[in-house]
Parts: structure tokens; C-alpha cells; sequence
């Protein structure tokens, strides 16, 4: 496949970006800016933007819990994005959703979820929802290789396969589920061999390789716009932090962690860029995305907090006929 | 009003059709639901042949994708109606309901909305044992961000679906199998129940009674009959447990200073643990007695019919519960 | 696989108890002594007898709303089985259960299943206490074809084969879902297809052949005795019967109804049996069973009802330093 | 009787060892449970090390079938603890907690007994959001055939957990994660707390406070600064929800005369309302005022720490709704 110099760069901005927003975000969240929890994905952003890069503006994106790199590369405002992992009014969610929750529907980030599989039925239905409404948008539905073990990506699976719906089920295998190592988990070699199970195709990739997981994404994403139903994508990568950040690594060595870094998606495709003569191309790429994060955080940091007295606004729209849908706010305030 | 006298499956099966008639992004999935079988009990029966199989959808028996896809779905433009053959199916899908058809417009900070409707039947007196005879709606009253239905009568079923699908809200709509082939009358006009208002279904004096679902039928009965050893009751029937119009209630409480709630669900942890809760923090001084409950006993429901109608109240409980209440001052 | 006379004619008892005992619980339910929901498994009897007879005494069973015919096969005292189904205190269930809720744990029958595919794990469960206590006994789980589609099953498939637990998933295909066809809810050729993404072997057989059925399910569990995991056996057969007693028949045509008739299980091994000179025992064996069934019934109707006293009694063991477990009356009886 | 300072963990873990030890039917099996990992909490900490992969399992990412394998393995013989890394998850496997762990033993006439427990941590306070911050307690209470355990502290986390590994019903054990690494005392002897029986931290004449949970550390320290203003709280710590330790509770308001529930769930439906009402029908001549509920908010927690901070109950609610309950005659 050939591509141009304009796409290939803009391949390798956007694994920069999903790279030192998830460095700063850990940074912030050292410095207690960020509360909560938060999983890294760094170490994966070839998997995540060689799919999202195979989509239309139009097309949906669902996400799980390691879902900032989604989010950023479907297109949410990086700015809005720190401001929700910082709890602002400001945040892409209004300070509600926090890390795991992060969503930008306007762009066709759906959202991501903490439940383990909880939005793969979301991706089916927004699938659903394009071809009935004649819109002809695929939807990319990202999950864990230890997500494929829940009933509801089973259920999932199984249903866009019956309704030919296009759906890409890329599974990001970062060998591990938390702590738990995938043989652990399934008896299978890989985990594209379960497409079959369902009917549909199933394709393990190179993750690390941004062109590669382009390239099989829009392969898979074309047949599924041709309405021939949906598709398995396996990528093959790794996450070099712990599942959540601070969480212990005993149950990996450190020459597990240090090999992959060999293969680390970023470096490896800026060499590459690099020895086709984009350097100063790369080198400015790399000032401004510096520059984007450092304006980002600093928008961010000046945002204001959601006013307490807001808390129950938006749990139910205010479009039905009936008393205080609002919910109650405690018997004694002072 | 002209009216007709339709079953509660004919009255919601109206409901649906006029509503999908005037609005072309309401569609209804679930299992069986399409033609000819038409669903379980026939509440869709119809819409595939008149709507087409797009827009009443048979799905495999996959509980958890038919609520998630609804979620999908309706966070991208559509109003899903997705029937759960029994409600006691729940269980299989109620991340879906719990925390996600009910919390995403939050989590996302209303970013979406999520105009949907879970709806199908619930209830024992059918023989069909502890896994298909359940009462579940104080699990979908607990959880913030839905709204709960319960309509005891066709007219109320038309209206309240009716409603449901003119808002934005995903709405649990909880149905009774007992009452599905019961008749009542229904207006050949098109109208609407709004959401949040009780039905004072009878205006009495010494006695509220709150009964919901099928236990409304039960209350009416033993208000009759009450009515003939001269005490007067005060039945109301919510209709929507949540939002649930507490000032009706209230206000009768405080006229009759006594108060019995009556709903099939076992009664720990019940929804009329709440109302009662309710009651007490608002009518205190009105009380003339503890509030009382008659709810299902905390078991699963038995098969032997004997056993199935002695775990639920009947209507010589109510009768017996508001004599008690009324000459005997109640639980003291 | 040569069988011996006595092993032909036990199967062939057994298909006949499982149709007469159908037959007979219809007929209880037309006259209303049978109240609430059944689902004949008339039509199936060759899958169930011949899956079963490949088990041990020690092996177990788990099974769904359309188990009578398991549960019989498996041991359970069909006298036992008629009162649970007239709501009986001498029911195997003392009449709590009823039809979907059949059980008889001391042979190994360890229940029936309102909710489809609930069972599947108790199986995956029921198979590691084995592995854990030493007992080396293998648990054959039904379903039906359509459960395949329900997470459970996908959980259980996927853990019995990570745990190589000797499960036989036996997915009695009888082509519909209440009134849905399978086609229109998966996407395969065959449902011993979704085997392969559990990483285990799939079998599909003629589910009217019991010889066959047993054959293929011998084959399986002595895999799994062996210690080398679970399986799937998939049986392609039919019932006549509405999805349960009295539902209506309007998804399919009564030549689709009568073709399979062509193929009734009964009748077809009847023949075969009938073919080898067995003509006398078969004879015998029907009026052995008519009879058997008779006294059943007879007994059964003479059974006492459960005392409504005691109608709180089984939720709570009472060996908890407690008090009052035994749930709570209502508060007004007379 | 000597004692340590002990966390939650460790008191957790030490009650699992003991019993591991004592009992070769019981085994673990969870997500991430096995070493070196030990749990996603620590709780399990070396029990595979000590008893073997057998006797604790990891398991893949598939809550029913946990679930529903201790079901199995209940069934026939062993004692299975379930863990769930987070409680947010039984909506992935509430079938097999509504319908089959709580129903089996009663569907099937009592053939079986299921010594099984289910546990796993609850509760906001660490900023998890909506669906890892959730106290789902009111749907386990609701449910016939379960006990519901609640501890608050190290000692009556051990002592329950031991007390419910020697008994045959199902147990759903929930933990908060705000308490894991609190310290307190435990016995270096060998002790178990029975079920069903209410802690009397403190003794008190005004004002009765019902506390589960993180709450009862609130209103502990609640009671201590009321104590100065001269308001005497009277604090209980049911333990256990289920079996309720009604008879406690019920003795103490018909002293007070006022009761306070404070639970970290939403109120509406919530544990609370069921306790309120059963006052209110014990002992309602007793009471000086209405039972009282402080409870979480009725929406999704909400990610930003001051929000999850004012959607559930902190010391300060207490403290003001003791004062004017026992000042000036509370919701009236
Ligand atoms: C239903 C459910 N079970 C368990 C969890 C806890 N949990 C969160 S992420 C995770 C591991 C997920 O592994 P994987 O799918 O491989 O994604 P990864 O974290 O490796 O990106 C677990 C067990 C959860 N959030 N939801
Ligand atoms: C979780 C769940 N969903 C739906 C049902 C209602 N239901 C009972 S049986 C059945 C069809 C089952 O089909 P299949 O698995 O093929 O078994 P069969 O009835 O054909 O033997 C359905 C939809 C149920 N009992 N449980
Ligand atoms: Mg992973
Ligand atoms: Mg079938």
C-alpha cells in the first residue's frame, strides 16, 4: 500500500499525540491533578490510531477502559479531554465521567466504558442505528484481549454477524488482562480464531506496525461498508505501564517489558519516517505537539469546578410531564 | 369519549402501532416479537407486517446485546422498544440496565440522551415457577437515571407507553401477565397518561391504600367489599413508581391517617419499604398508625399453585389488614 | 460399534419412557392436573437417551426448560417426577420446583433451567468439584440450540476449555428458538462451528440416530475422562410440540412438521430393533412401560399437597447461629 | 485477649487462611486472585502459594461463569468464595446471584444447599466513577435466599467471614474499599462474630444512629463531637443486613425515641427505607419524630472528588441531623 507523505505523517501526529497525552496525564496524576485511576496505553498507539485511521469522520468508536488514545484519535479536544481527567465543568464530560468515561459523541467517540465488554452491544446498536438511518458508517469497537471472555461481546459478536452489521471488533491483545497472562484465559493460539465462531473474519496483525493495522483496518472496514457484515481485528501489542497506573508488576520480568520496547511503535515508525527523509517534518511535528499539550494542560488547569449545585441535573432530561425529576437532594444542607 | 373495551395486549399493541406510525425512528427488537408469532404475548403482533422487519426485529435469546444494542441505538439517533420475554431476564442484562442504559447520560455529562423503553411482563399466578414469576421492579426503582411504569389497566397501558415514547428518558415499563387478557375500556380518541401521577381510583376516608399492578384489581375488590361493612377506602394507585407522585399519597394519608401498601414483590427491601419511609417522613403527625405493607413473602416463588397463591396477597388480606387497621388501630 | 442386545433394548426402553412420560404429562395438562408451563421434548428422544447412556452413574447432568427427558434418562424416580409436575410434597422437588425446575441430585441430575443457558456453568462448576475432589466423573450439559447465543454459554464454553474440564456441551439443535429459526440467529453452517473458538473439538450428529448420538458422545467423554477437556456435540433433531404445550405452531408448516415425523426416533429404532429379531422384547418393553407409567400417575395423583405452613422453610438452611431465618409471614392470616 | 493492629486485608486474608486450613473443601476462584498477584486487593495474598493453584484460581474476565461455577461447585460438595474485583459487576452475572444462588436450594425442595459466598469491594471515595463506585447492597437484600454481610472494621470483617464459611447458605460479602487499609484491633486467638447480630458501639439516650458500612466510621466520629453539644447518640452497627438484627435496633429507638439510617447507597429504595419502615411498625408509639434517612444522592457518582464527596453522607450530615432531630423535632 502506498501511502502518502501527508497521511503517513499524520499517522505518526497522532500516535504522538495519544503518547504524550497518556505521559502527561500520568505526570499529572502524580502530581495529584489527576485523581481516580487511570490506564495508560502507551505502547499501543499503532493499534489504536492504524484503525481509527481507516475511519470516516461519520463512523462511531467505542472504547473501554483504556480508551484515551480512542478518544484522541478519533478526533475529541485534547483541551477538554485534560480538563475531564482534572474534574472541570469544561472536561468532554463535565467533570462527571473521569477517565474511564472519557466521550466525545460530536466526533463519534461514543464513549468509553468500565465495564469490561459493556460497550461492545453499544457498537452493534450504533451500527444498527447507521443502516437504518441510510447513513452507511462502520463502527470500530475497541476492546481487551481478556474482554473477549465476557457474555456480552459474545452476544455482540453473534448479533452483528446475524444482522451483516458493520462492525470492526478490534481486539488490542496486550497479552494480559490485568495480572493474567491470556493463555490463562483462553485455550485458543489466537484470538482471531474466535471470528470464526461467529461467522465473520478474524485477522491478527502486527500492533506495533501503524501501516499494518491501517491496512488490515481498512481492508475490513471497506467489506463491512460494502454491507458485508462485520469482522475481527487482532493487534499484537503490549502496554509497558501496569494495568492501571501505580499498579504492581510482579507478574512480569523486566526483560518481558524491555523487549518490547524494541518494538516500540512510535520510535519504530519515526525511524522509519525518518530514513524516507521526513526528519524535519518529524522534528516539527514533535515541537508542536509539545506545544499543543503544554497549551492543553494550562487551558485545563484554569477551568473551572461543576457547581455542587448541579449535581443532580443531568441524571434525567427535563422534556417529560412530571413533578422534580431533578432528584432529591439530601434532607439537611447548611 | 367513545370507548371500546380492549384486553391490556390490544391497548399496548395500539400504542405501539400509533406511536411508530408518527414517529419513523421508533423500532421494537426482542426475541419473537416479529410476525407471524408476534411475540410471546402479541404485544408487537402486527408491526413487522406493517413496519417491516426493520423496524420489529427478532433477535437471537442474547438479553445483554438486546438492551446494549438498544443503548447503541438510541444514543445515536433511534427510540428503541426492546421487549423482554420475562422480565425475570434481568438478571442476564441487567449490566445493561444498571449501568448503562441508566448512567451513560450522566457519565458522558448529557452529552446523549437515551429515549428508550425495556418493557415486558412480570408476575406470578401463572404456575411458572421461581424463575418466571418474579416482581422486580424495586431493583429498577433503585437505580437512579430510569423511570419506572407499572400500569394496572388497558387504559393506563395505552397512555403510559404512549408517553414514554414522547421523552427522552429509558424507562423500565413493567407489565403484568395476569392482566394482559383482562378487558377495560379504552378511548377510541388518542390521548395520553402522563408520567408522575397517581390515579386516585377511589376517594374513601378511613383508609389509603397504595396498591400497584395487579394488586390494584385485588384492592379495588376488597375496597368493595369493605365498603359494605362501612369502611371507607382511599385507593391510589401510582402507576409510575418513579417519578412517583407522593404528594397524592401524602395528601390522602393525611386525610385518612391510615395507610396499607400492597405490591406482589416480596416484601424485604420492597418498594413499599420506600413509601412507606415516605409517608412517615412527610405525614408523621397525620399517622394514626404504623403504615402497613402486605407484600409477597421473601421466598422464591413456588410452582404448587396453592403454594404460589399463598405467597402473594390476596384480597381477604386486604380486607382483613384495613379491618384490623381501621377497629383495631393495626400493628399495635 | 457393536452393541449388545441388552444395551439396544435399554436404549430403546428409555426412548420410550421419555415419550411416554411426555405424552402422558400432555394429556395431565389438558385435564388440568398439571398447571403452569411444559415443554415436550417428544421428538428429541434419541439425543437424550443416546448422550446420557454414554454416562456413568457418577457422572452428572445439567439441563434446561425442556429437561423431563434428561432427567429421566439420567435415574430420576419417574413416580417423583409426576408429582413435582402435580405439585406434590413427594415431587423431587417437593413440588417448589415444578416443570422447568426438575432435579434429582442423588443420580446426579442436578436441575433443569428456567433461564436459558443458566445452567451452563453449574456444569463447568459440577465438573471442577469432580476434578478438585478426585472423582474423575464427566457432566454432560444440555442446551438447546439457541442458548449458544447466550453469554453464559460463552463464558462456560470458554472456561471449561481453559480449565480442560471434561464438560460435554450437548446442544440439542431442533432447528428453532421458540418460533425464530436459527439461521436467523447465527450466522454458521452448523453450531458445532463455535467450538473451534473455544479452542475444542465440535461434533455435529444425527440426533435422530441414537446409536449414533451415543456413539459420537462416547467418543467425547471418554476424551474427557481422559483429562483432555471439554466438548461440543451438537444433535440435529426436532419436536412436534409447540415451543412449550398449547403455543402456536403458525412459523412453520405442517409438511415441515410431517418430514420429520418421517424420522421419529422411536419409531425408526423400533424398526431397527424390530429388523434384528428383537419383536417380542420390544413388546414387552411397551407394555412394561405403559404400565409403569400408569402406576406412576396413580401414585403421584394420590400424593399430598405441600403444607402452605412449611412454605417458607427451604429458603434458609438452618445451621447459621441466627435467628429466625425461615422468612417472615405476612403479617395478617387468619 | 491479645491483640494487633491489623488492616481489613490482612484481617480478610487471615480469615481465609485460617479456614483454608481448617476446612479442604473450601477454595477461592476470581479474577487476578492467584500469586504473586494475590487479588487486585491483596485479600487472597498468598493462598495459592500456600494451598495450591487448585484451591485458588484465576479465573478469565467472566463474572457469570464465576459465579456460576461456585454454584456448581457448591452443588455438589465444595465451599467456593467468589471474588468480584468490584461489586459494580454482578450486573454481568445477576443471574446467577437472582436466580440461581439464591434460588436453587428452594426450587429444588431443598435437595441441595449452596455454602457458597460471593465478595468483593463496594463504595465511592477514590474517585472510580460512576461503575466502580457503587453501594449495591439493596439489591442483594432484596433477593430471598441470600445473607447479606457488611462489615465495617477488621475484627467483625474477620470474625463474619470466618462465621460464614461455617455455615451453609449463600453469602454475598461486601467489603468497602475506603476500609481495606484501616487499621484496628484483632485477636491473636481464634474468634467468629455470629450472623444476625447488631454491634452497639456506643451507648446513647437521645438519638438512635443506624450506620453500615464507611458510614459507621462517620458516625462514630459524629457521635463523639455530638457527645460535646451534649446529645447523646445511641450508634448501631447492624453487620449483617441479612439476617437483620431487628430486635437491637427496635429496643434502642423505643428508648431514644429518634432514629438516624445512614447508609452510602441512594436513598430512594435503599436499605434504609426497609429498616425505617419496620420501626415505624415496631415501634411507632415510641417515636418522637420521624425515622430519619441520610443517604447517597439518587444519581450515578459523579467523577470530580468535591461531587463524589457531596453525593454520599459525610460526617458534617450527621452531625446536623442529629442536632436538629433531638433540637428541634427533625423532618416535621
Ligand atoms: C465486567 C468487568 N470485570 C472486571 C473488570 C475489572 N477489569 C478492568 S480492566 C480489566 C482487564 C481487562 O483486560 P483486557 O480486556 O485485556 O484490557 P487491557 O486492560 O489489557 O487493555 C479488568 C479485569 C471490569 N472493569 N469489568
Ligand atoms: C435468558 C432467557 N431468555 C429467554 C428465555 C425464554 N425462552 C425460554 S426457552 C426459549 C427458547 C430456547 O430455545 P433453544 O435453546 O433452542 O431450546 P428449545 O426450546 O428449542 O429446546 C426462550 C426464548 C429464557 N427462559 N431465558
Ligand atoms: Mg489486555
Ligand atoms: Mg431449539
Amino acid at each position: 500500500m502506498t501511502l502518502s507523505r501527508e497521511f503517513r505523517l499524520s499517522l505518526f501526529r497522532k500516535m504522538l499525540q495519544v503518547r504524550r497525552f497518556e505521559q502527561k496525564a500520568i505526570e499529572m496524576y502524580q502530581r495529584s491533578v489527576i485523581h481516580g485511576t487511570i490506564h495508560s496505553c502507551v505502547g499501543q498507539e499503532a493499534s489504536t490510531v492504524g484503525v481509527i485511521a481507516a475511519l470516516e469522520a461519520k463512523d462511531y468508536v467505542t472504547s473501554t477502559h483504556r480508551g484515551h488514545g480512542h478518544s484522541l484519535a478519533k478526533g475529541s479536544r485534547i483541551p477538554a479531554m485534560f480538563a475531564e481527567l482534572f474534574g472541570r465543568e469544561t472536561g468532554c464530560c463535565r467533570g462527571r465521567g473521569g477517565s474511564m468515561h472519557i466521550a466525545d459523541v460530536a466526533v463519534g467517540m461514543l464513549g468509553c466504558n468500565a465495564i469490561v465488554a459493556g460497550s461492545t452491544p453499544h457498537a452493534v446498536g450504533a451500527a444498527l442505528s447507521g443502516k437504518l438511518q441510510g447513513s452507511n458508517n462502520v463502527v470500530a469497537c475497541f476492546i481487551g484481549d481478556a474482554a473477549v471472555n465476557q457474555g456480552a461481546f459474545h452476544e455482540s459478536a453473534n448479533l452483528a454477524a446475524v444482522w451483516q452489521l458493520p462492525v470492526l471488533f478490534t481486539v488490542e491483545n496486550n497479552q494480559y488482562g490485568v495480572s493474567t497472562r491470556i493463555q490463562d484465559t483462553t485455550a485458543l493460539k489466537q484470538l482471531s480464531d474466535r471470528a470464526a465462531g461467529y461467522g465473520m473474519p478474524g485477522v491478527t496483525v502486527d500492533g506495533q506496525d501503524v501501516e499494518a493495522v491501517y491496512a488490515a483496518a481498512l481492508a475490513l472496514t471497506e467489506r463491512g461498508r460494502r454491507g458485508e457484515g462485520p469482522a475481527l481485528l487482532e493487534t499484537i501489542t503490549y502496554r509497558y505501564e501496569g494495568h492501571n497506573y501505580g499498579q504492581p508488576m510482579t507478574y512480569r520480568s523486566k526483560e518481558e517489558i524491555d523487549s518490547w520496547r524494541q518494538k516500540d511503535p512510535v520510535f519504530l515508525y519515526r525511524e522509519k519516517l525518518a530514513g524516507m527523509g521526513y526528519e524535519a517534518d518529524l522534528k516539527a511535528i514533535e515541537a508542536e505537539v509539545e506545544q499543543e499539550m503544554a497549551a492543553a494542560i494550562a487551558w485545563a488547569l484554569e477551568q473551572p469546578l461543576p457547581d455542587v449545585a448541579e449535581i443532580t441535573d443531568l441524571v434525567y432530561v427535563d422534556n417529560t410531564p412530571f413533578p422534580d425529576l431533578s432528584g432529591r437532594r439530601r434532607v439537611y444542607e447548611e | 369519549m367513545a370507548m371500546r373495551e380492549l384486553t391490556m395486549v390490544q391497548a399496548l399493541n395500539e400504542a405501539l402501532q400509533e406511536e411508530m406510525a408518527r414517529d419513523g425512528k421508533i423500532f421494537c427488537l426482542g426475541e419473537d416479537v416479529a410476525d407471524p408469532y408476534g411475540g410471546a404475548y402479541q404485544i408487537t403482533k402486527g408491526l413487522a407486517n406493517r413496519f417491516g422487519a426493520d423496524r420489529c426485529r427478532n433477535t437471537p435469546i442474547s438479553e445483554a446485546a438486546i438492551v446494549g444494542v438498544a443503548v447503541g441505538a438510541a444514543q445515536t439517533g433511534l427510540r428503541p422498544v426492546a421487549e423482554l420475554m420475562y422480565m425475570d431476564f434481568m438478571g442476564v442484562c441487567f449490566d445493561q440496565i444498571l449501568n448503562q442504559m441508566a448512567k451513560l447520560r450522566f457519565m458522558l455529562g448529557g452529552q446523549v440522551s437515551l429515549p428508550m423503553i425495556v418493557r415486558g411482563q412480570q408476575g406470578s399466578g401463572r404456575g411458572n415457577g421461581a424463575q418466571h414469576s418474579q416482581s422486580l421492579e424495586a431493583f429498577f426503582f433503585h437505580t437512579p437515571g430510569l423511570l419506572v411504569v407499572q400500569p394496572s389497566n388497558p387504559y393506563d397501558a395505552k397512555g403510559l407507553l404512549k408517553s414514554c415514547l414522547r421523552q427522552d428518558n429509558p424507562v423500565i415499563f413493567l407489565e403484568h401477565k395476569m392482566l394482559y387478557n383482562v378487558k377495560g375500556p379504552v378511548p377510541d380518541e388518542e390521548y395520553v397518561v402522563p408520567l408522575g401521577v397517581a390515579d386516585i381510583c377511589r376517594e374513601g376516608s378511613d383508609v389509603t391504600v397504595v396498591a400497584t399492578g395487579l394488586m390494584v384489581n385485588r384492592a379495588k375488590a376488597a375496597a368493595a367489599r369493605l365498603a359494605e361493612e362501612g369502611i371507607s377506602v382511599e385507593l391510589i394507585d401510582p402507576r409510575t413508581l418513579f417519578p412517583l407522585d407522593l404528594e397524592s399519597i401524602v395528601g390522602s394519608v393525611m386525610k385518612t391517617g391510615r395507610c396499607i401498601i400492597v405490591h406482589e414483590a416480596n416484601k424485604r427491601g420492597g418498594v413499599g419499604a420506600e413509601i412507606a419511609a415516605q409517608i412517615m417522613e412527610r405525614a408523621f403527625d397525620y399517622l394514626d398508625a404504623p403504615v402497613e405493607r402486605l407484600a409477597g413473602l421473601d421466598i422464591p416463588m413456588p410452582y404448587a399453585p396453592h403454594l404460589e397463591k399463598a405467597a402473594v396477597p390476596q384480597e381477604d388480606d386486604i380486607v382483613l389488614a384495613a379491618r384490623r387497621l381501621v377497629r383495631e388501630g393495626g400493628l399495635r
